[in-house]
């Protein structure tokens, strides 16, 4: 199971602005190792925020995206004390989804 | 030992993942297959054609604003963020024209999210940066060159 | 045990920052320093590095007088330094393959397997050379037009070479590195850096 | 949690409008600005927060019981008062050297066990980048107060300087080959001059910090071994005392300045 993300939510104005910090290595597949073996891809591709059952926003990556990558969006209709969900996938299948409160401003 | 714990850190995740599971599923299926095609080529035209254009337009309505840098002191972590003025704009890409493949990134807008996007790209070499958006069906563009240094001790 | 604590009490009534010139207790606390060198690197498994960590009687002087030695040992020093540079026939190679080794930065470092590629000069690292390049450092001078503003005749490149080789055969306790004399570069890489310092075609010299 | 900070960056783009004017300098502060927000060195303070409560090793117990120089389990502040003088192990000892500590004599690991995998490499998470991640932010906005008053404190930073100034190798490097001279830098990275009070207050308590260049946090270890093998000398001792003794030398200058650890750095 991959580490969490930090996901920060809270309203500016009207809308959410959200900040995610996501737990990955976003490894190239150029890389060699100290073996001189290559280090297979290994990298997020997509990203899905959820609110209210709704899809706000939605990433498509690939591996030039920095290590641990970071995130930042903003969306119209949500509130305070909602939920938010973020999930994420990657190349090899694996996924990770975390939900947040949206925080006052 | 990291075993253990990553053990640990999965309950964690399993109850992360528990809480929100009700909504995840309808999450994937609105999440669109990876469009590997955009993700191989190495031009901009090449790019735009395989996200479903024909050729895409200079925009000044297409911005990067703060954080994106004029240098980077470390190519593995290069802030970008753009923001478009363009009516009905649909998605948001980012591409890095010296990058082994061009695309980085690709972000959808849908109707009531701002036309704005902030993240992190890695780049090998000074290059100039694209920034892609479709809106109501066309595709624009806007350029700008941001240099990386060599850092370090090492040379 | 019991001279130790009696140099630190002693250490510590002259003030522990201040300098003390002869502070009684130096020498138990060299010898104490040099255990605790000795044993941070005892387990490196890198017996041959490990070898090369013996100080020669520049660096015990250098770190004795902490990089400012008095006037006649700094002069002895160049001169002992100066009479073991050994000059090539050929003083100016290739600014091209000059301006490579002054951005290369690879060698001799415990990770640094690779045999076959020689070793570089890391100039970048202390100094502005070619204007073009705007990551360089500042811990030397500058040296841009380096030759443009002192010319490039045969005891230019003399000096110049010279003070590659060996810097402290000029300078005694400079801080950089004695590139012939110990081996990081051959004598063909140090005529090289020479061009791209000299030669009138170099962009150092634009 | 996330910290605001100033982005003297974004004021800088404002006054500019075309930033062409600018110089290098800036442009590279503006860029070191950019990154200080949504530093990822808190995903492993999360990471470490959570290791330090686990019941982990032989004993299945966790660090909680940890004496960290504050007493059994004080995180608080407890970093802002390292490297110190330990009556148990009758040692001065780092973060890190105090963590092997604990996992050998709270929770049983062998000291080999407890040793291992220091610094993290891709795909190789590191217990301890996440441990020391966590417990620098415990001190976070305190002020840097290494004691220095047990005999054992005065000698490591004795034998600290002595090692400061020590060259050796083919390059004839020392830590002061670099670091004795206050305005100068490598490449663009600023040096230093780590035996002047300020400028030792700026930058020792800036560690552990996220390096953009490893994808991952480093810890004051670290940076140390990273110099050795700079300064072409062989791979240094993990807690070694000489680390400590530089630690301590450093940490005596830096005394004063403000805790910011972990950071994010090139």
């Amino acid at each position: 199971m991959p580490d969490p993300m930090r996901i920060r939510a809270s309203m500016v104005g009207d809308k959410v602005d959200v900040k995610v910090l996501m737990a990955h290595e976003m490894e190239t597949g150029l890389r060699k190792d100290a073996k001189g073996q290559a280090i297979p891809a290994h990298f997020i591709q997509s990203v899905t925020v959820m609110h209210n059952g709704k899809t706000v926003f939605s990433a498509q990556w690939g591996p030039s995206i920095s290590k641990n990558p970071f995130l930042h969006f903003r969306f119209a209709g949500g509130k305070p004390g909602e939920k938010l969900t973020i999930t994420w996938t990657d190349n090899k299948g694996e996924k990770r989804t975390d939900e947040t409160t949206i925080a006052g401003g | 030992m990291d075993q253990k714990r990553r053990d640990v850190l999965k309950a964690g995740g399993v109850l992360a993942l528990g809480a929100a599971a009700g909504l995840l599923g309808s999450g994937q299926a609105l999440a669109q297959e990876w469009n590997k095609a955009a993700f191989d080529t190495k031009s901009l035209n090449d790019a735009v054609k395989a996200m479903g254009g024909a050729g895409a337009v200079e925009s000044k309505d297409i911005q990067f604003v703060n954080p994106t840098p004029e240098i980077a002191e470390n190519g593995a972590v290069v802030p970008i963020t753009v923001s478009s003025n363009i009516p009905r704009t649909q998605s948001i890409a980012i591409l890095v024209e010296k990058n082994p493949n061009i695309l980085s990134a690709s972000f959808a807008i849908p109707a009531g999210t701002e036309p704005f996007v902030s993240t992190r790209v890695k780049m090998g070499e000074t290059s100039k940066v694209f920034a892609v958006v479709k809106a109501d069906g066309k595709f624009f563009y806007a350029a700008k060159e941001i240099k990386v240094t060599l850092g370090g001790c090492g040379g | 045990m019991h001279n130790i604590r009696i140099a630190i009490a002693l250490a510590a009534a002259c003030g522990v920052l201040a300098a003390c010139a002869t502070r009684p207790g130096e020498a138990e606390l060299d010898k104490r320093t040099q255990e605790v060198f000795d044993q941070a690197f005892a387990n490196s498994g890198r017996p041959d590095m490990v070898a090369r960590l013996k100080q020669d009687e520049v660096q015990k002087v250098c770190t004795q007088y902490r990089n400012n030695p008095p006037k006649e040992i700094a002069e002895g020093l160049e001169r002992s330094q100066m009479a073991a540079i050994q000059y090539p026939a050929r003083l100016m190679g290739d600014w091209r393959k000059g301006e490579k080794i002054a951005q290369d930065g690879y060698g001799l470092r415990f990770t640094d397997a690779n045999t076959k590629r020689p070793n570089g000069g890391n100039c970048y690292a202390c100094h502005r050379l070619a204007p073009q390049e705007l990551s360089y450092g500042t811990l030397g001078p500058s040296l841009y037009q380096f030759g443009k503003l002192r010319g490039a005749n045969e005891q230019m490149q003399r000096y110049t070479y010279g003070k590659i080789y060996n810097s402290q055969a000029f300078t005694a306790c400079s801080n950089m590195p004695r590139l012939g004399h110990n081996h990081i570069l051959t004598p063909e890489q140090i005529a090289d850096v020479v061009a791209l310092l000299l030669d009138p075609a170099s962009p150092v010299n634009k | 949690m996330f910290r605001h900070r100033l982005m003297v960056g974004m004021l800088l783009a404002a006054m500019a409008g075309a930033a062409a004017a600018q110089t290098t300098e800036q442009e590279i502060q503006r860029y070191r600005d950019m990154l200080q927000d949504d530093n990822p060195a808190e995903l492993e303070e999360l990471k470490g927060a959570e290791l330090w409560k686990t019941p982990r090793g032989p004993n299945k117990v966790s660090l909680e019981r940890c004496d960290l120089g504050m007493g059994p389990g004080v995180v608080k502040g407890a970093y802002a008062h390292l490297p110190r003088y330990f009556a148990d192990t009758d040692k001065v000892q780092d973060v890190e050297s105090r963590l092997v500590t604990c996992m050998v004599a709270l929770q049983g690991f062998p000291p080999a066990e407890a040793m291992r995998n220091p610094f993290s490499a891709p795909g190789r998470p590191s217990d301890k980048e996440a441990l020391v991640s966590y417990i620098a932010a415990q001190s976070r906005g305190m002020k840097m107060d290494a004691p220095m008053t047990h005999p054992k404190e005065i000698e490591a930073f004795q034998v600290g300087e002595r090692l400061f100034f020590r060259r050796a190798g083919p390059h004839d490097f020392s830590c002061a080959s670099c670091h004795d001279e206050a305005g100068k830098r490598i490449r663009l990275q600023d040096l230093p001059k780590l035996n002047d009070p300020a400028e030792a207050r700026r930058v020792f308590p800036t560690w552990p910090g996220y390096r953009v260049s490893q994808g991952a946090v480093r810890t004051m270890q670290h940076r140390l071994f990273d110099c050795y093998w700079q300064m072409r000398h062989p791979p240094v001792g993990y807690t070694s005392e000489a680390i400590t003794a530089l630690q301590v030398y450093m940490a005596k200058y830096a005394s004063g300045g403000d805790m910011k650890a972990p950071t994010v750095k090139r």
